[in-house]
């Protein structure tokens, strides 16, 4: 194959690229977007055997078929067998987790190409292709590492709370200088073990970069880890010198830092705050000292019959559904009002839920109706008329304190005011606050009602108790 | 490909990158970076050129790796993308 | 610059130009298409360069002409979109 | 300066053409857009001056400063000389045609250009070379004598109904043809004299193709010869060797490309109906045969009569408007109408006047509060609520044709609903129909008042009697 072919087939791939973004951004069009990516992915590797393509280095020589090639189609096997399954077995859940997973092994992909490029340059290399390798090496592997705390994070294997060890800040800083200074020194000097000390200071980085933040702030995380393995695909490209992977990482960069930005708008956090928590956070406590001001519990008798008299009701879904995973419990119980001739409705915010959007891919996944999903702007003029809300595992995302308390970490977010509503029924296991770490008032306001427990147990009963009226 | 050639194409595709995802709605931030994260697994492109590159063991075994991980998240990264906008097919109109 | 990068920033570029005007309110149909037409007239760049290669009379007569039409599609083209802008202005809001 | 200085600020001001874009894109950013835009031109015109470009014959020697620099900045003045004073001083009602002129212009400078750099390279053009300067030429010239064209029509220099002659058609597909003849003729053969014979052909086929364009359809064709002339201006980005010029053109080839849809659709016109109007067009009969139906006429006295008793009114302005220039005469009626404590707001469907957003152009000129002017989707449900909708100069924008009459011309565009105001006021000068040349039933509704005569003098009659009141 001629390199302009091939240069020809890769730009096309780029171009299937682009419309795979364009497609995943409408709804109608996501899932023929993604199947347009993929296809565009599958065209460049396929013709990648098809092409002799000169080391840059010159001393290899790649002529048809290409060296190592069973080993390269062996790989590829083991990376299908571990990747399929995992991809379609993985329950909607656990998918935040599934995707800062393929993430890092991307990251790590990268960095392993760059490191492999430059063993291959040896002394040869440019200075500029040196030092896109050490940008490669250094943001692949925090991608890398990165990805990996937050996927312990979000399957819990650890933590979720922030991580802060004692003079933390200075150890990071500390990492990242060295990680600086590595790198200088692979520009100026050469050689392996250099590049090598480089990589485990930049997955060290990595560890300590995520885990000062927050359980709730991971998915902000990663998709900037994202855009950070798309940009070192980028420098990867101009190494290779292949248009292809330069315009596809830069693509991925360019969105995922866009995307970035719309998530941690849509959810009130600062982008700055979040990833420099590293430097700034605080021990902080958030055990959610319980206030002594009585609240009105309820049990899901109580519960059934307040539904069952309403003539409308939005159900507002969040975190603790999630973690409960009672979206199908849910939607039992929204069939059921349904079928008693009352009008339900679910009030979905934007960033109700671990990451965004997640609410709606759970309950899509339970088989909720579409047009049942309102959105937050549509939702809210409607509480007015709504005789009963059923907030279940949320609670930031109704917090008040949104609205009238300057200062507190989620002022400025717009909730969904459930406040207006006749009647609030909150399904959670205590009175502890939601991530945010912020009482609630509306947990007192006198018409709500508590039900306490497990959100997918608590549910059944309810559900029990309003098929027996 | 000189550099100046580099350059711009770099600044186009940044720009392309930002405008074609600016306007998306939030239901579909999770599918979308999940596509995002797929796309980058190109890089196994890059990949099976160093694993034809290699020369010494060393190499071959780390860009093996390299393809290992790069088809995980691309071809894990499209099917799991799948999966999940699937479950909004049905149930629109 | 090679056949490959000229062709892979064109086709860059259409995307950039596609997406961002794609979402146009009609109302800006009209001063958008007068600021593209004075963008255009950036070919004065060429015209300049082509004045500094003419070797014949001929040559520089035709490349002045081109001066001067590029010199009036650029700069008039930008004066008479900032007045059709200029009168939004003063009352929004 | 260093070619990568140059190139580097090239880059620059095509971002900056990039920012514009994007701005002129926003309402709130349009102005600043523009300005981005011109700085960038701005900026890439001054930086030619330092930078000695090699020629790309090769043969003039290029040095600072520039050759024939003399002369060079007395073109530039006297292109400032006429370009400054006339977008300064036109008409807002002349804008399009000044837009379609300094398009055309533009178009010939890309072909002179092009003419230019094909005699200097003489004999030593690639074929590649060639093909892009065939193209700019022929692209460029169309371009030129087509927006002239256009000028003449919006001018009323020259008829503006489309002009049909026996046999046309045939006359312009053999233009076409020996158009695409002489290019390859030039493209194997070389030579000044076949470029001649080009740029004239090219010229007279911009002539035959924008002749057969009715008036109002004029404004689309602006468009796509504007998009043409970015095409050019890529092309000789191409020759010239210039990442600057060919993103610039680029971006104004697809952005106009869009536009020109945008366009289309918005006034329920098929692009390709329009463009190749010229090879189907019969010639049509639309002298507007006046229906023989009674209408209900009024006077000035009895508009303002029913005015003066309206609670609120939607005044919808068209075509006829922008002709009679009766911007001004209008908003009198509207402060008149305020003062009284009539709720006026004006119904601005997208394609009413002689460009898109032309009306509100025209209405931001004559002070017309911005937030009074309410669009079509908009407006259409308040008509229900109004009590009377007052159509000044307009005419296919409201004709219910477009709903009930399939495969009438307007079939399918969306209209403003005036038929569900309580009464209907029609300022006309005749019976005869709108450009679409199809009848509008809405005048012969027995709610409907006609007051004949010049929009700007019936105006001012409606606005003396409405004082009187
Ligand atoms: N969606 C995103 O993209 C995203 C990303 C990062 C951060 N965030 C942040 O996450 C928060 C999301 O708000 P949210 O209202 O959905 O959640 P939230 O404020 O974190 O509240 C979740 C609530 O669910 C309850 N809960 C937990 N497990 C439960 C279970 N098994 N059964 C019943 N209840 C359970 C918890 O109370 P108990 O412990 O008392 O049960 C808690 O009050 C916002 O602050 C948002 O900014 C969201
Ligand atoms: N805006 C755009 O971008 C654009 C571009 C191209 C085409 N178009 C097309 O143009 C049409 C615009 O619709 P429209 O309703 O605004 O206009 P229209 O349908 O062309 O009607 C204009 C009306 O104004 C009347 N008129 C003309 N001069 C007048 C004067 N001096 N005083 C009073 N009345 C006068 C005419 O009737 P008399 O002759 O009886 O007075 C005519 O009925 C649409 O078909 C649209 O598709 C629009």
């Amino acid at each position: 194959m001629s390199r302009t072919l091939y240069d020809l087939i890769g730009l096309a791939a780029g171009i299937a690229f682009i419309l795979a973004l364009k497609g995943l951004s409408h709804p109608k069009t996501a899932r023929k977007g993604n199947l347009i990516g993929a296809f565009g992915a599958g065209l460049a590797t396929v013709v990648v055997f098809f092409y002799a393509s000169p080391s840059v280095s010159g001393k290899a020589e790649s002529s048809l078929p290409l060296n190592n090639l069973g080993w390269i189609l062996g790989a590829i096997a083991v990376g299908l067998i571990i990747g399929v399954p995992a991809a379609r077995r993985v329950q909607m859940t656990q998918m935040p987790q599934l995707v800062a997973l393929f993430n890092g092994v991307g990251g790590g992909a990268a960095a392993l190409v760059a490191i492999v490029e430059y063993l291959n340059l040896g002394l040869e290399a440019t200075t500029a292709q040196v030092v896109f390798t050490v940008f490669t090496v250094i943001v692949g592997c925090v991608s890398f590492s990165g990805s990996i705390i937050t996927f312990m994070k979000l399957q819990e294997l650890m933590t979720t709370r922030p991580v802060i060890f004692p003079a933390g800040r200075f150890v990071i800083a500390a990492t990242l200088l060295s990680v600086i200074g590595v790198g200088g020194w692979v520009v100026s000097a050469l050689g392996t073990t250099p590049l090598l000390i480089l990589a485990a200071l930049s997955l060290l980085f990595g560890v300590l970069f995520v885990l000062p933040v927050g359980g709730a702030d991971v998915p902000i995380v990663i998709s900037l880890l994202n855009a950070f393995t798309g940009l070192t695909v980028a420098a990867s490209g101009y190494v290779l010198d292949s248009v292809l992977l330069i315009i596809a990482g830069t693509l991925v960069g360019a969105s995922g830092t866009i995307l970035t930005r719309l998530m941690a708008d849509a959810m009130g956090r600062s982008l700055f705050g979040t990833l420099f928590g590293a430097f700034t956070a605080k021990q902080q406590d958030s055990s959610g000292v319980a206030d002594d001001r009585p609240v009105r519990s309820g049990s899901p008798d109580d519960v059934a019959i307040l539904l069952n008299y309403a003539r409308r009701v939005v159900i507002v879904p969040g975190f603790g559904l999630a973690v409960a995973q009672a979206q199908h419990t849910v939607r039992e119980l929204a069939d059921l009002m349904i079928s008693k001739g009352i009008d339900v409705a679910y009030g979905i915010h934007p960033v109700a839920g671990r990451m965004p959007g997640h609410m709606n891919v759970l309950l899509a996944e339970a088989n909720v109706p579409y047009d049942q999903l309102v959105e937050m702007d549509e939702v809210n003029p409607t509480f007015g008329q709504t005789d009963v809300a059923i907030v279940i595992g949320a609670n930031d995302v109704v917090n008040p304190a949104a609205k009238t308390t300057p200062g507190c970490p989620i002022y400025g977010m717009p909730i969904l005011e459930v406040s207006n509503a006749a009647n609030i029924i909150f399904l959670k296991r205590s009175m502890r606050p939601g991530f945010a770490g912020i009482e609630n008032e509306l947990l007192y306001d006198p018409k709500t009602m508590l039900l306490f427990g497990d959100a997918k147990s608590s549910l059944t009963k309810v559900v029990s108790a309003l098929k027996a009226l | 490909m000189d550099a100046m050639a580099i350059l711009s194409i770099f600044v186009l595709s940044v720009f392309v990158g930002f405008e074609v995802v600016s306007k998306v709605s939030s239901t579909l931030h999770t599918p979308l970076m999940s596509g995002a994260n797929a796309i980058h697994g190109v890089i196994l492109v890059g990949a099976i050129i160093v694993a034809d590159h290699s020369e010494t063991n060393l190499e071959l075994g780390l860009s093996l790796a390299a393809i290992v991980l790069a088809t995980i998240n691309m071809v894990g990264g499209f099917v799991v993308t799948d999966r999940m906008l699937e479950m909004f097919k049905g149930q629109k109109k």
